[in-house]
């Protein structure tokens, strides 16, 4: 076969696979997206080689599919939508590249995941900003890059947070630094000049990161990214807010976003809590008995010259916050539950089984976002379609977290499903198609996966023109992951 | 000093904006935050103090002429000084001198605004600023018993001012002036239709040469009368003889006081007291040549000099007017002593005051433009709730009573001295 | 080349007749700023732009906005957007190019105090803005060329870092959701604004165009005119307004309860910088940006003459690397953890805070508003000499600061030992720490020169050229100056991934027609 | 009938003494904030002219050579009766020699047309000399009077009295003629506020020197070797004390003894 031979001279025979089984794993994920296989798969190790193949690609006409995360995946990205495509696993460039504890900055590789990243920011004193709890396949680069939302609003500026600078192939062959690591010198240089590739704006009037990110892969392919860290804080003080519904939260949640006060910040209902904190399925079922139905999980992290000071402060605001909205923030639930053990799972990629597939062994997820003041209705609403479409309100997970320092919120429903339950999964993809009726009630779809991009492009057909015109600037010949969003 | 003896103010204007607003330190929010009459209306930037100063470089280089654009900025300013002082909060430049040799050039080179050309033709004939006969200017003072210093000594001149001199409506402020100041046993002396105009508007228009004479005349007049302090309840007429009479050199040596000046005093010392009380809501507009402008003039004549490499000072070291001076306690301190007053604050007061749209000559060359001025401040003067707006000069009573009648709004306009009398 | 009759009478109709003007004068006020020449390298002796508008429009609406593009798209001329007009880049540039003032579109939409959101029209003031916010206990990012300057401008299309960056960071990070007129006549409302009619996101669906809109420096009006934007608002601990006592030139501030102002200073760089780190680790203030004292000390005094007399006691030179702080607390505890971190922070790194100076008349005060909102910007940066240019900026980490402080101290030394800059105050502002210094820190090491001065002018402009070959040769980064134009692109670009070859693309395919003025951005492909 | 009159603008005679400025590096004088006038005399020659349409009707045309002319100080002439301006200029103009003044003159009469009378001032009110209007009836070729204290149509001849010391000659001459008028004719009238506000918008004549055919090469510049400032006029105004007018006239007559 001529491609593979093409492809075995860029990056070697052992990193071409085109065995059925690879094909076949390679063609479907979790999501509702039709399975279709690629006609190979490489597993580049450097840059050099990524830029070598996109070229060939842009020759040949060849669709390329990025992957960094290892299976399961689940949002039908990393599946090709277009036969004879090739899947580029970035999975064996693995590298830390550096940990700068004075800047506070890390750059990685796209296979790097978050065990490996948080295990050596560790050593060095940072720690790594988290989404909720990832799957423990997850690749660091590849969270960022989809804007999957952190756990700490306050540190999250931007819906780009924690992605600075990155090194990207586009579509069109050219290697691409962005930020402040595109020059002058090489990194070796900007690094001997006390330059860390912290500034992710530019270079010069455009912010070309922003136009990679949130692109699933259709504007190029992403070979390292410099990250916003945190210091590892020297002490921690979590709490656990109860509450009936979630309106009764929000208060609290708003008040301490408003102030800028505390470090985690984020809603659960019992189900999700549960399948975090429980070992397995058996488990889940009794601790979300145990729980209320809805829990605010809140910390102050001490770090810096006076780091108990620090904490103790934030403490005392949030006791008098909470208090001003009458709850009570609690160090352990009645069932026994400590914050510092929430604290902890969250600090950690998932055990495994992943604490989504926990409860049933699969999950389907619909995610948005408003602002913290209209989540309620949107819970509600989550819960009239289930029963509407015959789905048991007692799967749904419910996750709301404040992003971009609490100007908006993540709103996502966790459709807990048994994968061997077609009449239940005909349900549930009912219900993940049928997003619709969020978006008419002002959800914003950010990252459309799957069947919202047409969803999304229809309804707001300016910006799909506009992106349309993005596309052809750095993938002119639409070589990356085409039929994604609107290309 | 000429208009290109300002060249370096110009290039050295580097278009903060700071000219078109309220100070921010006093806290300016969406309302009422402009503090320039002229790019309020006009939006375009050439009619702010920067604007000026940028055409002006145009102008002086050569890179533009004079046309009907360019004379339409040039004479849609008050002349307020709001630009001036705003400017100054920050800058050592001198934006109102060079609004003012720009004027004078205009004139020199026969750029003239036709209204103003009436204006200055009846100034010359007549020596008022009204078109009115000289004969006419003591009416006024019809049936007063007071004395007329043409023809008797006296220590103290009231000085009417070609405004309220022939504005009917306006010599009740004169007459009750007089009241006032007899009542508190000043021995005051009026020079009646002798009187001549003290040259200030004319002035501010550009045509500055005729101060001049008007200088020496109203001098040798004071001189020949003994006179040793002259009250005015214009805020022009104040601004001319205190200010402007220094500034071309001719320093008066006798005390000018305007009204609110005078009659704080004599409160102070206890010749006038109030017994009577006022029971209105009143908001006080800060007149721009009793206010910013007001306050002493103070002789430069040096060069400038650069220390610390470029650093721009001046030698002798000059001292910059920048409004700090200027006469806002007293009439505040007048209306708060009378009984009955509340008294609100505008957002926009003394230093950074809100023009009452009648000066620069702007009254006469397009009272269109003048009256949306006088709307603007009306608009601000409701918003304090008060029932009345009082000031302290006879062109701003003029101004906001006919914008007052044309809009119809209830807000009553007066000046300080009648409160004063009715309070008496 | 004046505008055809049938153009002009075209774009009279869209605006009226009140709102539109070819009048030379008029466009001599359009085409004039400071730093001029070193920005454009043009003649020392030529004080205005090398174009000027052939006509200004003052728009009151998005629809007028949009009419005025199609018409610019039919007959083949350029727009420019302009707000307050603070920076060569918001003029008109190129020949055959339209001012669009947009002084008449000055509403706040709406301050959404419980999502922190403003959403505001171009010709809202900074200062404006900051009032109104701070009724409902919030404020937004400031520039630091202060009050007057345009928020909406900073934010979409200019630049825009400020003593608050610490925690407000670069303008460019807080835009939630814009309403875009480009430059063919479309109207993009981008994100959550365009899907759901909201405001709070205006990144994506799928890749956020916010990326085209701008980069670390904004377009300056060359992809087309925003006509509303929503910005991210932060936490204001003070009173719900600002009061002040005194009279011009100098209003003191009433510094609010649980909030402090004070100047601290280092005995070098690398002390100050030193402590930077310690202050943004622990999160401990409010505002807060490194400028020598020479920079307050114009700040504090009423005049050029006061201040010399200021520099003449020595005071300032004592404390010549000074960093400015406003703590503020929303409760006592936080007020009390800062006190407490800016104590310990100066003990460990060598620091103080000079008494002498603080009982300078306004020394506190002028800090106060110059971290609160970028006041008395003019009397520190401009009533010295008329202007200022800088010596090879550059934005990353702040020991990068540190090394481009010192590059900057270098390649000023020359022209300030001739006496062409106004000496001993060079490099007077800089690292404003955006995000806690998470995302790097801005300095500009800066020198101020006499616009009026045909020598000092000269020197800028050489300064001003040489300084962006030094960025590239010394490594400093490319910051403020290197980042915008096509000018300075030609020169950076080449050793910054070849940027400018894609900016080109993006100006040719958002603007198909040129019909924006490509001076502050760069000419299509 | 067609009279022309020629107008020249002047810096102000009438203004302050103060206002006055003599820079003799520059040889220039100038009238500090004082508006330029219509020359006094060229308003008498106007004066004369209107009153000959008043009387005989006749169509008035007022032209004006220099450089930098203000229209508005020009179209005052319009303002009080004057049917036409028309106005030259060119920076060429300035500070010319009399001959050369009358020479552009003389061509912008050509472009002009037909006429009958031109009336000028008899001298301006900043040079005086008084040449112009003679060197220019020179140049036509017609009959020129000067010093002219009254003007007449009679039987298609102008009819006019030229002043002579401690008398009066009077001429009667053919048309077309020219005339240097002087102060006695009478002064300018008032115009009237209607008028004013027409004479703002009606068009005008506005020609350079191109229009005219003027030849650079015949315009001669005035050379002045040296302008002085007149010696320090300084006053000094004393009140005279004196407690009735007999004692204060007695008083003045000490002080000019020198007692």
């Amino acid at each position: 076969m001529a491609q593979k031979d093409e492809l075995t001279k860029i990056i070697g025979k052992k990193n071409v696979l085109d065995d059925q089984k690879t094909l076949d794993a390679y063609s479907r994920d979790e999501s509702f997206v039709i399975p279709v296989r690629p006609s190979c798969v490489v597993k580049p190790t450097k840059n050099t080689e990524v830029q070598a193949l996109i070229k060939w690609a842009n020759e040949t006409g060849t669709p390329l599919v990025p992957v960094s995360s290892g299976a399961p995946h689940y949002r039908g990205d990393t599946i090709p939508a277009t036969g004879g495509a090739v899947v580029v696993d970035l999975s064996k460039m693995n590298k830390i590249i550096r940990v700068d504890r004075r800047n506070r900055v890390a750059m990685i590789e796209p296979g790097v995941t978050f065990g490996e990243f948080i295990a050596a920011l560790d050593k060095e004193g940072l720690a790594a900003h988290m989404p909720l709890v990832p799957r423990s396949t997850k690749s660091v680069v590849g969270s960022y890059l989809e804007r999957e939302p952190i756990t700490m609003p306050r540190h999250h500026w931007d819906p780009q947070d924690p992605l600075l600078c990155m090194e990207v192939i586009f579509g069109d062959g050219h290697l691409f630094m962005t930020g402040s690591a595109a020059g002058p010198g090489t990194l070796a240089q900007q690094w001997e000049n006390k330059r860390a590739q912290i500034r992710p704006m530019g270079p010069a009037q455009t912010d070309f990161q922003r136009v990679v990110q949130g692109s699933q892969g259709t504007m190029g392919i992403v070979t390292w990214l410099s990250v916003k860290c945190r210091v590892k804080p020297e002490l921690k003080k979590s709490f656990l807010v109860p509450a009936k519904k979630v309106e009764d939260l929000l208060g609290l949640v708003q008040k301490m976003q408003k102030v800028l006060l505390g470090d985690d910040c984020l809603i659960l209902n019992s189900h999700n809590l549960a399948c975090i904190m429980a070992k397995d399925s058996s488990e889940v079922a009794t601790l979300k008995d145990a729980l209320p139905p809805y829990v605010l999980f809140i910390s102050a992290e001490g770090r810096g010259v006076s780091p108990e000071d620090k904490v103790a402060y934030q403490v005392n605001d949030i006791k008098i916050a909470a208090q001003a909205n009458g709850l009570i923030p609690l160090e352990a639930l009645p069932c026994g539950l400590s914050a510092d053990d929430v604290a902890a799972a969250l600090a950690k990629p998932s055990d495994e089984p992943y604490w989504k597939n926990k409860a049933k062994g699969a999950c389907r997820d619909i995610f948005f976002l408003t602002t913290i003041d209209r989540t309620p209705k949107f819970v509600k609403a989550m819960f009239d379609q289930a029963e509407s479409k015959g789905f048991s309100p007692n799967d749904i997970g419910v996750y709301l977290q404040p992003t971009v320092n609490g100007t908006s919120c993540h709103v996502e429903f966790n459709l807990n499903c048994d994968s061997n339950n077609k009449a239940e999964m005909a349900k549930v993809k009912g219900l993940v198609n049928d997003s619709l009726v969020f978006a008419n009630m002002g959800a914003f779809f950010s990252r459309p996966y799957g069947s919202w991009s047409d969803m999304v492009y229809r309804r707001d057909g300016e910006t799909a023109t506009f992106l349309k015109k993005v596309k052809t600037i750095f993938d002119p010949n639409k070589i990356m992951n085409p039929g994604k969003l609107c290309f | 000093m000429a208009l290109i003896d300002w060249k370096a103010d110009m290039v050295r204007c580097e278009r903060c904006s700071n000219c078109k607003w309220v100070p921010w330190q006093k806290g300016p929010g969406l309302e009422f935050a402009q503090v320039c009459p002229s790019i309020s209306k006009h939006n375009f930037h050439a009619y702010s103090g920067a604007g000026r100063y940028h055409s002006s470089l145009a102008y002086v280089t050569d890179k533009i002429g004079y046309t009907e654009g360019w004379l339409d900025i040039i004479y849609h300013c008050q002349m307020c000084g709001a630009c001036d002082i705003t400017c100054k909060t920050n800058r050592d430049m001198e934006p109102q001198e060079m609004l003012l040799a720009l004027r004078a050039q205009c004139v020199e080179d026969g750029q003239l605004v036709p209204a103003l050309m009436d204006v200055m033709e009846g100034l010359k004939a007549e020596d008022n600023m009204m078109q009115s006969k000289k004969a006419d200017r003591g009416n006024w003072a019809k049936g007063l018993k007071v004395k007329d210093l043409t023809k008797e000594k006296g220590e103290v001149l009231y000085f009417a001012g070609c405004r309220i001199s022939f504005d009917k409506e306006l010599q009740k402020v004169a007459r009750t002036a007089i009241s006032v100041l007899k009542k508190a046993g000043v021995d005051v002396g009026i020079f009646g239709k002798e009187e001549a105009c003290c040259g200030g508007r004319s002035y501010e228009m550009g045509y500055q040469g005729e101060i001049e004479s008007f200088s020496e005349n109203n001098a040798a007049m004071f001189k020949a009368a003994g006179i040793k302090k002259i009250v005015v309840s214009c805020s022009d007429c104040y601004h001319s003889f205190k200010v402007l009479y220094h500034k071309i050199g001719r320093k008066l040596d006798i005390e000018v006081l305007h009204i609110t000046e005078y009659i704080a005093q004599l409160i102070k010392e206890g010749k006038l007291k109030f017994s009577k009380s006022v029971p209105l809501r009143v908001t006080y507009h800060d007149p721009c040549h009793l206010g910013r402008l007001g306050e002493d003039w103070i002789p430069w004549n040096g060069v400038e000099k650069k220390v610390m490499g470029q650093l721009v000072l001046h030698d002798p070291p000059k001292v910059f007017r920048r409004g700090k001076y200027g006469i806002y306690d007293a009439p505040r301190e007048i209306l708060r002593s009378i009984p009955g007053v509340k008294l609100t604050e505008m957002k926009r007061i003394e230093e950074y005051s809100f023009c009452c749209g009648a000066g620069g000559g702007c009254i006469d060359s397009d009272p269109d433009y003048s009256l949306w001025v006088a709307k603007e401040r009306i608009t601000e003067a409701k918003t304090t709730g008060a029932e009345a707006m009082v000031t302290a000069c006879g062109w701003c009573e003029r101004n906001f009573s006919d914008a007052v009648n044309e809009t119809g709004d209830a807000l009553k306009i007066y000046d300080i001295i009648e409160l004063v009398e009715q309070a008496i | 080349m004046a505008l055809t009759r049938e153009a002009y009478r075209a774009l009279e109709d869209i605006v009226g007749p009140e709102n539109i003007s070819e009048e030379p004068a008029n466009m001599a006020g359009y085409a004039y700023v400071f730093m001029v020449q070193p920005y454009m390298q043009s003649p020392a002796e030529e004080y205005f732009m090398p174009a000027w508008p052939e006509a200004a429009l003052l728009p009151g609406c998005t629809e007028e906005v949009q009419a005025i593009q199609r018409v610019c798209n039919k007959y083949g001329i350029k727009s420019h957007a302009f707000g307050t007009g603070w920076f060569p880049g918001s003029l008109a540039g190129s020949p055959n190019t339209i001012t669009l003032d947009m002084r008449r579109m000055n509403r706040i939409v709406e301050i959404d105090e419980k999502n922190m959101i403003a959403v505001i029209e171009p010709y809202v003031a900074v200062g404006q803005l900051h009032v109104e916010c701070i009724k409902k206990g919030l404020r937004p990012h400031v520039i630091g060329p202060g009050p007057t300057t345009s928020s909406l401008a900073s934010h979409a299309a200019c630049c825009g870092m400020g003593p608050s960056s610490i925690n407000t960071s670069h303008s460019s990070r807080n835009i939630l959701g814009v309403e875009w007129v480009l430059s063919t006549g479309e109207l993009l409302k981008m994100g959550s604004l365009g899907q759901s009619g909201e405001w709070f996101s205006a990144d994506g669906p799928g890749p956020s165009l916010r990326g085209i809109m701008r980069g670390y420096m904004g377009s300056f009006g060359a992809l087309g005119t925003f006509t509303r934007i929503a910005i991210k608002l932060y936490p204001w601990p003070g009173p719900t307004k600002h009061e002040s006592t005194g009279r011009s030139p100098c209003y003191d501030p009433i510094i609010p309860e649980r909030m402090s102002s004070y100047i601290c200073s280092w005995k070098s760089w690398d002390d100050m910088h030193e402590a930077q780190y310690m202050i943004t680790e622990a999160e401990m203030t409010y505002s807060g940006d490194r400028a020598v004292a020479a920079w307050h000390g114009a700040m504090m005094t009423e005049s050029n003459q006061e201040f010399y007399e200021l520099w003449q006691k020595g005071i300032l030179q004592k404390n010549a690397f000074a960093f400015g702080i406003i703590l503020g607390g929303h409760s006592d505890g936080e007020i009390e953890y800062q006190e407490k971190c800016l104590k310990a922070i100066l003990e460990k790194t060598g620091g103080w805070i000079d008494e002498e100076l603080e009982k300078v008349p306004h020394a506190v005060g002028s800090n106060y508003w110059w971290h609160l909102w970028g006041g008395e910007i003019i009397k520190g940066i401009f009533r010295g000499t008329g202007s200022f240019f800088c010596a090879a900026t550059g934005d990353d980490t702040i020991d990068n600061a540190c090394f481009g402080s010192y590059l900057g101290d270098t390649l000023m030394k020359p022209y300030i030992d001739k006496g062409l800059f106004l000496q001993e105050v060079h490099n007077v502002w800089g690292s404003n720490l955006y995000e806690q210094a998470t995302i790097g820190s801005h300095h500009e090491p800066l020198y101020q020169y006499d616009p009026f001065d045909l020598e000092s002018t000269k020197a800028a402009i050489k300064l001003g050229f040489d300084s962006v070959g030094a960025a590239i040769t010394e490594g400093v980064g490319l910051g403020f100056f290197e980042n915008a134009g096509e000018m300075a692109h030609t020169m950076t670009s080449p050793h910054a991934h070849d940027f400018h070859k894609y900016m080109k693309k993006i100006k040719r395919v958002f603007d198909p027609n040129t019909a924006s003025d490509p001076m502050g951005y760069c000419e299509p492909e | 009938m067609k009279i022309i009159v020629c107008a020249k603008q002047v810096p102000d005679p009438e203004a302050p003494y103060t206002a006055v400025q003599v820079n003799s590096d520059t040889k220039e004088i100038s009238t500090k904030g004082v508006a330029p006038v219509i020359n006094p005399y060229d308003e008498n020659a106007l004066e004369a002219a209107l009153r000959i349409k008043d009387e005989n009707g006749a169509e008035v045309v007022v032209i004006s050579v220099g450089s930098k002319i203000s229209q508005a100080v020009l179209r005052r002439s319009l303002a009080v009766g004057a049917d036409n301006l028309v106005v030259v200029d060119s920076p060429q103009f300035k500070s010319l020699d009399s001959s050369s003044i009358a020479y552009v003159l003389s061509k912008a009469l050509e472009k002009m047309g037909e006429y009958d009378l031109i009336l000028t001032g008899r001298q301006a009110g900043d040079w005086d000399l008084g040449q112009t209007g003679l060197i220019l009836g020179e140049i036509l070729g017609i009959p020129t009077v000067n010093l002219v204290r009254s003007v007449k149509i009679e039987d298609g001849k102008v009819v006019a009295e030229k002043i002579l010391p401690g008398a009066y000659e009077l001429v009667k001459s053919n048309l077309p003629a020219l005339l240097t008028v002087s102060s006695e004719v009478g002064e300018l009238r008032y115009p009237i506020a209607k008028r004013k506000i027409q004479a703002y918008k009606q068009p005008i004549d506005v020609w350079s020197a191109e229009d005219i055919g003027v030849d650079s090469d015949k315009l001669v510049q005035i050379d002045m070797s040296a302008l002085m400032p007149p010696p320090d006029m300084g006053r000094d105004c004393q009140f005279i004390e004196g407690d009735s007018p007999e004692e204060k006239g007695k008083n003045l007559a000490s002080i000019l003894k020198g007692g």
